[in-house]
């Protein structure tokens, strides 16, 4: 309690320049996401897990000096020890390399599929909600068609037509998922369409185009980096299961999968072979997935003070 | 007030009661050491701008602040016939949730299950507190819309809340407060989101049943007409506290906080002149999350001294419980008189 | 036999044969116990979807379940013959008439006799053109075969008669010494021309339609899961078959069959991998028994010949000669397979000539001179670089890069095009380019459009002669892998037409050989195949044949389970 | 309700037109063809033969009208590579056994999972919670193939709890031979475990959120009957959307599965078939599972407007 | 008041929505009226009886089903590109919700400066954020909000942002939907406040939409009321409260609840209360919209939709009761 003294007791009103004041620092949406991020322990541990991997599938290969293709046949299936951190394979390759090797294909693959699955998700969706009614329609049954036929198959077929590369790899795995993307986009703009800050700017007279770049596209970045922070994980599990139809990189490109599938096949008797990549697999995923959690929570709209 | 003289006409006393919300910015205060007291058959009003802490402080005598996020601080009591509910066991909370007291809410249409059948809700507050059997209290849930002023009761029952209108739906959700006869009933802005129409029929309705009943309402508002209609009582909250209580009348016609001052006259009254200048309050309301240290209306005060900013005023007793917490009742604080003007000037 | 499980079988159509011992109609594991129950579990990676004799559509099966004139039945000292459907065979001085003695208490399945006409039927039927048989050069060599197949003769002057009901008589065109090997094979097993003709367009398409010859009947198969056979009572030898029922499981992992066998759940396991090592020393301990037999296949690096490949060099046979040795054998069957033999010859060990093996007569043709390179960088560059010169290209080695042709998704497949990749990388400089593809059928394709320099092919022979090998490089002959052709070797072919004198045939052989690999580098052999089988001990007389049944369980038995 | 019928059925065929449209396309669009193979070493006059049998000498447009026919009278013709097999016998011998496999382990899967979701759900931020999240990763990025062998190894092999191989048949087809079913269950089940959890978590803590959530709450409801009675019903949108996805990972998790433990379901066959190019019988395999996928969307339509009453089946819904 | 320029003229507007399987929604069914220069006209009616649609439609936001809507004598869902353009300038709109009216990725600079940018009415960069500034000012906020993004500021704040995002293309025109009835009293009058100012010192005329009568009363010049899509009594604000004629009017007028305990205790006996609830505006029967809860319903009432009809003084009221009322006075 301070001291009460009369002349506290004068009537001196409000200013005017405080009345409307904000205390808070100003804070963009982004930056609000992101505070909320890091209060996620979780989350930041898988960024900092995610950012981990990233330097180790840049530098992994490199660090025990072993190249991850040449066989040393003399050292083969040898178990792990300070010479081979996680052991040799069948050929006598060191397997903490091949696997940090293996790391960067499939994240790099994950990565690419998924921009190609947002790009091509993205405008599609756009399409089917901007002309709406009949092109709608026959998009949306486009749609539908490709998600009744099982993606096994068109996967296997476009491997085939396409011949066995990453390219092929890239569309084939791609050419399924969009679908998801499509929708989410195609829901989020007919609702955005509806929104009285799109009227707003109709009003205004802008232009489609600029609706669409200044508040379509920044207010469904949410969303789509929701969208790829789940799709990279379930590509990078997609790509390991193609692995074991055998229609997945090309020797002597090697993957996670493709490591996991070799690995399986010799399970019995190295199982480190198995377990390593697996594990890795495990955290990548794993960590993309809480990352995904996290940023769900960050960007929900529902959580904004 | 002391707690024990009070005892049997006082269904409700609240001491001290101070929440919490835990978020990722921080602690928001929602609500900062309110205290008052209900009495038995009274309706007491309770006004306040958005986000003053009106809803918290009534989920907090329904028992319905929860953690991890909500914290009801240590200190707190809400004494319900003289029992302090915080302290209360789950089966002392099970009688008083729904059979001792009743809440209805803003939005009929969300605090409704949207996928159960409206007979099913209200049977199933029945079926907890006054141990029906199924077939029983369906024929009561029948009685209570019926009571309500629902048409054709028996099939409606058999609806899902989206076949209802909005006001329909609010009568559902009063039957199902008023299916247990409770004693207190809570009622959190119960017809903002109708239209003035339908609005006088809830208002009706909710007078009706206290009245037959003898139950004791606490209504929460920020609409000054329906205060008017309704209150016994009145306790205008501000930022989080309660910055002056009394009788309706003495709030009406002789308030005593600048606040309350500013809020009276703020409503537009039909017999203005039109498009004169609307007494308004400047500004806006404090983040709950950094409160001022003073007076939390100082900042929008035009009565404003330095000490408001200061320290937080001592609450000040009128006559017959019309109580104020400004620094302008202090004997130090040159005398001020309420605005002669209503609503404009 | 209510509260009994009941496991993937389609129901009793088959019962007539096999009703005795049928109560239990469990899969997952032969539980019965003690001796008695003369039960065989074997796995099978796969089951054929072809039921025609005449077709070899699948050996292994109707090695069993059918019977020839004559029997392949392996041992020590490779494969022997012994009689079956024939009593005797008389052969003519000049070699050319061949006349069966059929065995008369030789009955089909459904108690019929078996009688010369249903091996007239079925030689018939190999030949008809409509039908199209890839396996009708088998007898080209009888009179009028070759004509009547091209449309040229009719089937009236095909020289396959049934003397009588008990006597079936061919005469051949020249004096054919392989001739007696190839009566072991299928195409030439007899067919019965009732049922045959009654099923139609669905005979050899549906199993349920075949009757059978031979020890023991399919009596149940369920694709990717199970196949039962059941002892045939009304073979003739039914005494010595004392099997009951033969299980067989079509389990797709090796671990998984390993999990079976050492269980108990299998009888047999055909060892891969890591597993032989294992079970070697299993059987070392006594545990197990082991039974290790060559195959008579042979794995290779065929070249595009024809155009000389996406790179065009292929073409001069010390380039091919120089991809060849950059590969050292032994290293690869150890790191890569864990099991096979180093091949520096086409013909594998399992082939016998002259009731020996061919290998212990013929000396491998590069084995000497590829010693002279193994693991000589220098050596080997310079043997590629001489072929470039010899082909006027100017391209330095390093910028050289050839494509390599494979397929197959498993460990095994990726480590063998990795290991030959590095090799030819590690000792030649040269780029390599994997042309992998998911499934055989797409490597057909890539290989008909020419897509690759090199590519990995493997010959498995038909019959048991080195003949069998010698003559997939003929020129015009489809299989020729990599499209060779030579004149030189085609007529030394010819030469050997009629030649009935061992000696003088061991000497074209040893030529032709040589010719192919040494000379000419027509493919690069990589290992000869083999079989490592594991068995349980309580099997008795369990066999393997090259050219037979590869599990050979005519005689089996259990006992002391 | 007879109209509403009437129109999903339309649109039901026009997709599965749609679809097998498409498939015969792509199928034409890989290089070679079905007969590749099994020609090879025919003389090329049988090899003609063999691709008139087959109707595989005609032009594509032809082909094309011929197989749609087929399809619309329910004749998909005879296997190409495996000669004498229909789609009919498919639907006959194979399909039952996955669709009991399938059933089981998403009945399995659906039910352990939900009851994780809840757990994780109630449980939120303590240890339970990070555990159903890290299991349910885990069941997710482990490939079917290695736990199958894993299960095998451990419960058939070293416990020997279970058969190893083999699947129920006869008139075990579908009740009956449990122990034979228990393994390739749990295996298939996993990754519905892990789906449905983490769906259902997220759903559920959602509801929770929700105002009538506190009135039920304000009712004195217990916390296990505003469970039952309030959060579950309406957290099962999400997961009903998600029911035919579930069939269409059931088909690819069951070629793993079918093949561990030797269960002659369509799993393995469709595989097989699409790497021979088989048309025939993949386009019926295609066609059933498209059909089977666009009846369990109807299906799910239908628990749409059961577990959500504002949803109806004609009228336009939010 | 003829003698008036009329700046937006509705003719029979109607605008129909459909809501699947055939059905129509009329939400607003035949209305006419007419704004003038400079003027305030005050649209009430319950929740969902047309207001923002018909507010919406006249500005060509929506398509119209049928009539017209003239501005400055020129039909608004005929213009061409450059005249839409212009038009587009000239009249605008503030919306009902402050939260969602406002992109939330924006900052309240970029929303203001949007119709800036839009029409280039700024010649470069230094007078685009002066423009701004003098905006945020007008409004009663402060240059240091530029920079900030609207989560940060409260309902009233960000309703001003909206004003000032309206005013920022200087129109002449504003059509301001409940631009205050999510907002708290206390803040409603700064609103209000403000928007009377606006309109005095720019010449701004609008049509004023808003649920709360004594608000409208307040702020309008004319009130019109609507009902189900129908405008049942158009009349200068004094008149409608002083005497209001539409059963609907008087009854709505009655259960405005007044903030005074002692007269609304007083006025409680004597409200008059409707029963019933607003019917559905989907699949509508002829006949009046009111006759189900109107104590005054008549058999003709049933059959015909009551026109609008001058009951003197300019003062429009769409009721067969009233009509035949004043018609017996008359006689
Ligand atoms: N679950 C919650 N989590 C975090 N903060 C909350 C939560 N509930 C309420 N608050 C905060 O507590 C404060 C008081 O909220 P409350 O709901 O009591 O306001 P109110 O007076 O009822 O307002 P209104 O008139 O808008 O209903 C607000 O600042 C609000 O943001
Ligand atoms: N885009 C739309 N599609 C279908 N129906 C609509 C649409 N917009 C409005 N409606 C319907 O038209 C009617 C009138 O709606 P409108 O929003 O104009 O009412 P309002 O008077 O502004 O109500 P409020 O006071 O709640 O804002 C309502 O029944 C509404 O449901
Ligand atoms: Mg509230
Ligand atoms: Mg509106």
């Amino acid at each position: 309690m301070p001291e009460l003294t009369p002349g506290k007791f004068e009537i001196i009103g409000y200013k005017k320049e405080d009345i409307n004041k904000i205390t808070r620092p100003a804070i963009s949406y982004w930056q609000d996401a992101w505070r909320r991020l890091k209060k996620n322990p979780i989350a930041m541990v898988s960024i900092a897990v995610l950012i981990v991997m990233v330097i180790m599938v840049i530098a992994g290969p490199m660090i025990r000096g072993y190249d991850y293709v040449t066989m040393n046949v003399a050292q083969k299936n040898l178990t792990p020890s300070s010479k081979y951190w996680f052991g040799t394979d069948n050929l006598g390759r060191d397997l903490f390399s091949r696997i940090w090797a293996g790391a960067r294909a499939s994240i790099m693959i994950a990565i690419v599929a998924t921009a190609l699955k947002l790009v091509f998700g993205t405008l599609y969706g756009a399409l089917m909600a901007h002309f709406g009614g009949w092109a709608d329609e026959v998009l949306m049954r486009i749609i539908e068609v490709i998600n009744s036929i099982p993606s096994l198959l068109i996967t296997i077929l476009i491997m085939m037509v396409l011949g066995n590369s990453l390219f092929s790899l890239l569309v084939a795995l791609s050419i399924t998922a969009w679908c998801n993307t499509a929708r989410q986009v195609r829901g989020m703009i007919k609702q955005l369409r509806e929104s009285e800050y799109v009227y707003a700017a109709e009003v205004l007279g802008a232009k489609p185009v600029r609706i669409i770049f200044k508040h379509y596209i920044p207010n469904m970045l949410g969303i789509l980096i929701l969208d790829a922070s789940t799709a990279i994980p379930g590509f990078i599990f997609t790509e390991a299961g193609l692995s074991f139809l055998g229609i997945g990189l090309k020797s002597p490109a090697i993957s996670l999968g493709v490591l996991i599938s070799m690995g399986q096949q010799s399970m019995d008797f190295y199982p480190y072979q198995l377990f390593f990549p697996c594990l890795l697999l495990c955290i990548i995923v794993m960590a993309f997935n809480l990352l995904g959690d996290g940023l769900r929570d960050a960007l929900d709209p529902k959580l904004r003070q | 007030m002391d707690s024990k003289m009070n005892e049997n006409k006082h269904i409700l006393e609240v001491e001290d009661l101070r929440v919490s919300y835990h978020t990722y910015a921080g602690e928001v205060k929602s609500v900062r050491g309110v205290s008052f007291y209900l009495e038995k058959g009274e309706a007491l009003a309770i006004v306040g701008e958005s986000g003053c802490g009106k809803s918290v402080t009534a989920k907090a005598i329904m028992g319905l602040i929860k953690g991890p996020q909500g914290e009801i601080k240590a200190g707190s009591e809400i004494r319900y016939n003289g029992n302090n509910i915080l302290k209360y066991n789950k089966n002392q909370w099970k009688d008083y949730k729904g059979g001792e007291c009743a809440i209805i809410f803003q939005d009929a249409l969300a605090a409704l299950n949207p996928t159960m059948r409206v007979g099913k809700q209200i049977a199933e507050n029945l079926m907890v507190h006054k141990q029906m059997k199924k077939q029983e209290a369906a024929r009561e849930a029948v009685e209570m819309l019926r009571r309500v002023g629902i048409p054709e009761p028996e099939k409606r029952v058999e609806q899902y809340p989206h076949e209802f209108s909005g006001g329909m739906r609010q009568r559902v959700m009063i039957a199902i407060a008023f299916a247990c006869d409770p004693n207190l009933l809570i009622c959190d802005e119960p017809t903002t989101a109708l239209d003035v129409t339908i609005q006088g029929q809830i208002l009706d309705i909710i007078k009706d049943l206290q009245e037959k009943r003898k139950v004791s309402v606490i209504m929460i508002t920020h609409d000054l007409g329906v205060v008017a209609n309704i209150a016994q009582r009145i306790a205008v909250m501000y930022s989080g506290m309660i910055v002056e209580s009394g009788s309706a009348k003495d709030i009406f016609y002789n308030p005593r906080h600048p606040y309350t001052w500013a809020l009276i006259q703020s409503v537009p009254r039909l017999d203005l002149e039109n498009k004169q200048t609307l007494m308004s309050i400047p500004g806006t309301p404090p983040d709950l999350l950094e409160p001022p240290v003073g007076c939390p209306f100082s900042t929008r005060c035009s009565y404003c001294m330095p000490v408001c900013r200061e320290a937080m005023p001592e609450t000040t007793d009128f006559r017959e419980g019309h109580q104020a917490a400004c620094w302008l009742h202090h004997p130090m604080a040159p005398k001020v008189d309420m605005p002669d003007f209503r609503g404009g000037k | 036999s209510s509260g009994k499980t009941e496991v993937a079988t389609a129901g009793g159509e088959t019962a007539d044969t096999s009703g005795t011992t049928d109560t239990s109609d469990t899969t997952g594991a032969a539980k019965g116990s003690g001796d008695s129950v003369q039960e065989l579990n074997l796995r099978a990676s796969a089951f054929g979807n072809n039921y025609d004799v005449q077709d070899m559509g699948w050996r292994w099966m109707m090695a069993e379940c059918y019977e020839g004139l004559l029997r392949d039945v392996g041992g020590a000292d490779g494969d022997k013959y012994e009689l079956a459907g024939a009593e005797s065979i008389d052969v003519s001085e000049d070699g050319l008439t061949y006349t069966f003695h059929l065995r008369q208490n030789a009955k089909w399945s459904d108690g019929k006799p078996v009688t010369a006409n249903d091996y007239k039927y079925g030689w018939d039927r190999l030949l008809d053109p409509s039908k199209g048989y890839s396996y009708a050069a088998f007898i080209f060599n009888i009179v009028g075969a070759e004509e009547y197949y091209n449309k040229k003769g009719s089937l009236d002057d095909v020289a396959i008669k049934a003397l009588d009901d008990y006597t079936f008589e061919v005469k051949l065109k020249v004096a054919d010494p392989t001739f007696e090997s190839k009566l072991v094979a299928t195409p030439l097993y007899p067919t019965r021309q009732d049922v045959a003709e009654a099923a139609g367009d669905n005979w050899g398409k549906d199993w349920k339609l075949n009757i059978y010859n031979g020890p023991y009947v399919l009596s149940d198969l369920v694709e990717d899961n199970k196949m039962v056979w059941t002892k045939n009572k009304y073979y003739w030898d039914a005494d010595n078959v004392k099997l009951e029922k033969v299980n067989w499981f079509d389990v797709a992992e090796d671990a998984t069959a390993a999990t079976m066998f050492d269980n108990g759940q299998l009888d047999v396991i055909n060892g891969a991998g890591d597993y032989i090592k294992k079970y070697d020393e299993e059987a070392k301990a006594g545990k197990i028994q082991s039974l290790a037999t060559e195959y008579p296949g042979t794995a290779m690096l065929s070249y595009e010949l024809q155009n000389g490949g996406k790179s065009g060099l292929m073409k001069n046979a010390n380039i091919r000669k120089a991809i060849s040795y950059s590969i050292n054998r032994d290293e690869m069957v150890g790191a890569v397979y864990g099991r096979y033999t180093p091949a520096y010859g086409l013909i594998s060990p399992a082939i016998t000539f002259n009731e020996k093996t061919y290998r212990s007569q013929a000396e491998e043709p590069i084995s000497t001179e590829y010693k002279e390179y193994a693991g000589d960088k220098t050596k080997l560059q310079g043997l590629f670089q001489k072929g470039l010169d010899e082909l006027g290209v100017k391209t330095p080695i390093s910028d050289v890069t050839v494509v390599l042709l494979t397929y197959g998704s498993t460990t095994q497949n990726q480590t063998e095009r990795e290991y030959i990749k590095q090799s030819l990388e590690q000792n030649l400089g040269i780029k390599v380019e994997l042309n992998t593809v998911g499934d055989s059928s797409l490597f057909t394709s890539e290989r008909d459009a020419f897509n690759f320099d090199i590519m990995t092919a493997a010959w498995y022979s038909d019959y048991n002669d080195p003949l069998d090998y010698l003559d997939i490089f003929r020129t015009g002959v489809y299989h020729s892998y990599g499209l060779y052709s030579n004149t030189d070797y085609d007529a030394l072919l010819d030469s050997l037409s009629g030649l009935k004198d061992n000696s003088k045939r061991l000497e074209i052989y040893q030529k032709l050989e040589n010719k192919l690999l040494l000379e000419d580098c027509a493919a690069a052999p990589l290992y000869y195949a083999d079989n490592h089988f594991y068995i349980q001990n309580w099997v008795k007389d369990f066999h393997t044949s090259s050219f037979g049944a590869s599990q050979e369980v005519y005689h089996t038995s259990v006992s002391g389970k | 309700m007879g109209k509403y019928l009437i129109r999903r059925l339309a649109e039901m065929i026009l997709t599965l037109f749609l679809i097998a449209t498409a498939t015969f396309f792509l199928l034409e669009a890989v290089p070679g063809d079905p007969l590749t193979q099994r020609a090879e070493k025919l003389a090329p006059a049988v090899k003609d033969n063999l691709y008139k049998r087959y109707g595989l000498d005609k032009p594509m447009m032809e082909r094309y009208v011929i197989t749609m026919k087929g399809i619309a009278t329910g004749n998909f013709g005879e296997s190409f590579v495996y000669a004498g097999q229909t789609v009919q016998g498919l639907i006959h011998d194979r399909l039952p056994v996955s669709a009991r496999l399938g059933i089981q382990q998403v009945l399995l899967g659906i039910t352990v999972g939900l009851l994780l979701g809840i757990l994780a759900a109630m449980k939120r931020g303590t240890l339970a919670d990070y555990l159903v999240i890290v299991l349910s990763v885990l069941m997710i990025s482990v490939p079917h193939l290695i736990f199958g062998l894993l299960l095998q190894k451990i419960f058939a092999g070293d416990l020997k709890w279970f058969p190893t191989i083999g699947w129920p048949a006869g008139k075990d087809l579908w009740f009956g031979g449990w122990e034979y079913t228990v393994l390739p269950t749990l295996t298939g089940c996993f990754s519905y475990i892990a789906a449905y959890a983490r769906l259902l978590k997220t759903s559920m803590l959602d509801v929770i959120g929700q105002d009538y959530v506190l009135t039920a709450e304000s009712k004195g409801l217990s916390k296990g009957a505003i469970i039952r009675k309030h959060i579950l019903r309406n957290s099962f949108i999400p997961v009903i959307t998600q029911l035919p996805m579930s069939i269409a990972m059931c088909i690819t998790g069951s070629f793993f599965i079918e093949s561990i433990f030797s269960i002659p379901g369509i799993g393995q066959y469709y595989v097989t078939a699409v790497n021979n190019q088989d048309l025939s019988i993949l386009m019926g395999e295609t066609v059933i599972l498209a059909g089977m996928y666009i009846v369990v969307l109807f299906i799910t339509d239908l628990l749409y407007v059961a577990v959500d009453p504002r949803i109806s089946l004609t009228g336009k819904n939010s | 008041m003829e003698d008036k320029e009329i700046v937006l003229s509705v003719q029979h507007l109607k605008k129909y929505f459909s809501v699947g399987k055939g059905e129509v929604l009329k939400a607003v069914n035949d209305i006419s009226f007419d704004i003038y220069k400079g003027e305030t006209l005050g649209m009430v009616g319950e929740s969902g009886c047309g207001k923002t649609t018909c507010g919406r439609t006249c500005i060509g936001l929506y398509d119209k089903t049928d009539g017209q809507v003239l501005y400055k004598g020129k039909d608004v869902h005929g213009l061409s590109g450059k005249e839409r353009f212009e038009f587009k300038r000239q009249v605008q709109m503030v919306f009902q919700d402050p939260y969602g009216s406002l992109d939330p990725r924006m900052t309240v600079s970029d929303i203001i400066g949007e119709g800036i940018d839009i029409h280039h009415l700024a010649a470069n960069k230094i007078e685009r954020q002066n423009m701004i500034y003098n905006y945020l000012e007008m409004v009663g906020l402060n240059r240091e909000h530029a920079n900030r993004f609207v989560h940060e500021f409260s309902g009233g704040q960000r309703q001003r942002i909206g004003i000032a995002r309206a005013l920022a293309v200087q129109p002449e025109f504003m059509v301001l939907d409940e631009p205050i009835s999510a907002l708290d009293v206390s803040i409603q009058a700064q609103i209000v406040n403000l928007l009377v100012e606006l309109q005095k010192k720019m010449g701004l005329t609008y049509l004023f939409v808003a649920h709360d009568l004594s608000m409208v009363k307040h702020i309008s010049d004319r009130v019109a009321v609507l009902y189900l899509g129908t405008l049942v009594e158009l009349t200068t604000s004094e008149q409608l409260y002083s005497d209001p004629q539409h059963p609907y009017t008087k009854a709505l007028l009655s259960a405005i609840p007044i903030p005074d305990p002692e007269i609304e205790q007083e006025r409680d006996m004597s409200k008059i209360k409707l029963e019933g609830e607003v019917p559905s505006p989907i699949n509508t029967k002829p006949g009046c919209k009111f006759r189900g809860r109107c104590k005054f319903a008549m058999p003709v009432c049933e059959k015909e939709m009551p026109e609008l009809k001058d009951v003197g003084n300019h003062h429009f009221v769409a009721c067969h009761y009233c009509e035949n009322q004043k018609d017996s006075l008359n006689y």
